[in-house]
């Protein structure tokens, strides 16, 4: 299925490049849409020096499945892929990815945006923040878009 | 009849507590099950439910052998 | 400047990824949305064996370059990137390039897509299809989404 | 006065022309420059116009040396 949880760093872009060269018949599609969540520095104002990614293993796949099964539902794409770091990380690693690709352009950028804004409000992962002098706190929420 | 129940987060940090089951008899739905622990524990407004992993309103029925899970806001991507 | 015409095939995802080692500093963006157009197979009901992409040098660039400052004035945008296809191209090609770097991702797919639609409605160039029957025709206008 | 005219994609290959110096005295704007060039070729109602490399409306000024481009509606992208 073409939703992953990975304990290690990736590549994102190899992971579409890979994905789209195993998967989708060239050709048929004619839209790629890819966003990509890296962790920053900074967060509120604060620098923030390391993350760590918690989740809940088997919801979370199910959950990312079923916003895939939910976009195919909802627009003419041929295609999804989510991709999500767990554990911890440093500023600069990828977090997450999502892509999408279909016929025309439209249902992609569509589809790739929904992907991302309900994965942040609902698929279960949590972020706790190492910041600069050391002290941890969990992320309360994520930011509105 | 018992449940596993499972805290993630801030929230299983703060109660020190990763999963325990309770039994549950007389209890038939999230919101009875919620009462029980709200009783036992500290449990913030804001936390939300999984029945066997799937998320689950406060009127979804209980059964024996349910794995319930309570966690904070999500905050991923 | 981030906006390139390259008369050979590219890999796009190639491109973001060496663009943003070179060009972004890690740690300071949290977003990256991008997209691809790919030459398909079909058209307007029609199988399609091949295609040529004529554009105005000189006007192209500048075009391109516009569009790009306009999508950071616009969104508060740390980067844009741009790489356009011209010349002769077969089905599974890539065409087309935008991808948008921001701190958070409001700003990020929205200016993605704006490039695209503006590049799309206003930016010169014109496509040429070859058909399977072997005759061309010229493209007179792109899909509306 | 003396301006450069540049046709692209169908349009070039409809005229058979590529690009033409077309003396242009007595000839004001785009709009003059679009009329003089419809009374020679045919020249599509949705063709497009770009002065010195950027579109430009019906009332824009030409000056000698100028490069003026005649093109269809683009399909990029």
């Amino acid at each position: 299925m073409p939703a992953y949880v990975r304990e290690q760093a990736f590549d994102p872009w190899r992971e579409v490049s890979e994905f789209q060269a195993r998967e989708l018949p060239a050709g048929r599609f004619g839209a790629c849409a890819s966003f990509v969540g890296t962790m920053r520095e900074f967060n509120e104002g604060d620098d923030v020096r390391a993350m760590t990614l918690e989740h809940y293993p088997g919801m979370t796949d199910k959950y990312l499945e079923k916003l895939i099964d939910e976009a195919k539902a909802r627009w003419p794409v041929l295609e999804c892929l989510v991709v999500h770091r767990v554990g911890p990380m440093g500023p600069g690693d990828p977090i997450v990815l999502t892509a999408v690709w279909s016929a025309h352009r439209a249902a992609a950028f569509e589809a790739c945006r929904y992907l991302m804004e309900e994965l942040k409000h609902r698929a279960p992962f949590w972020k706790k923040e190492t910041l600069a002098a050391g002290d941890e706190r969990w992320v309360e929420q994520n930011t509105p878009g | 009849m018992s449940i596993t129940v499972r805290y993630f987060a801030s929230l299983r940090e703060r109660l020190g507590l990763d999963e325990e089951q309770l039994e549950t008899e007389g209890l038939q739905t999230v919101a009875d099950l919620r009462r029980r622990i709200a009783g036992l524990r500290e449990l913030p407004e804001r936390t939300l439910v999984a029945v066997n992993q799937e998320y689950a309103d406060p009127d979804h029925p209980l059964k024996d052998g349910d794995e319930v899970a309570f966690f904070p806001p999500v905050t991923g991507g």
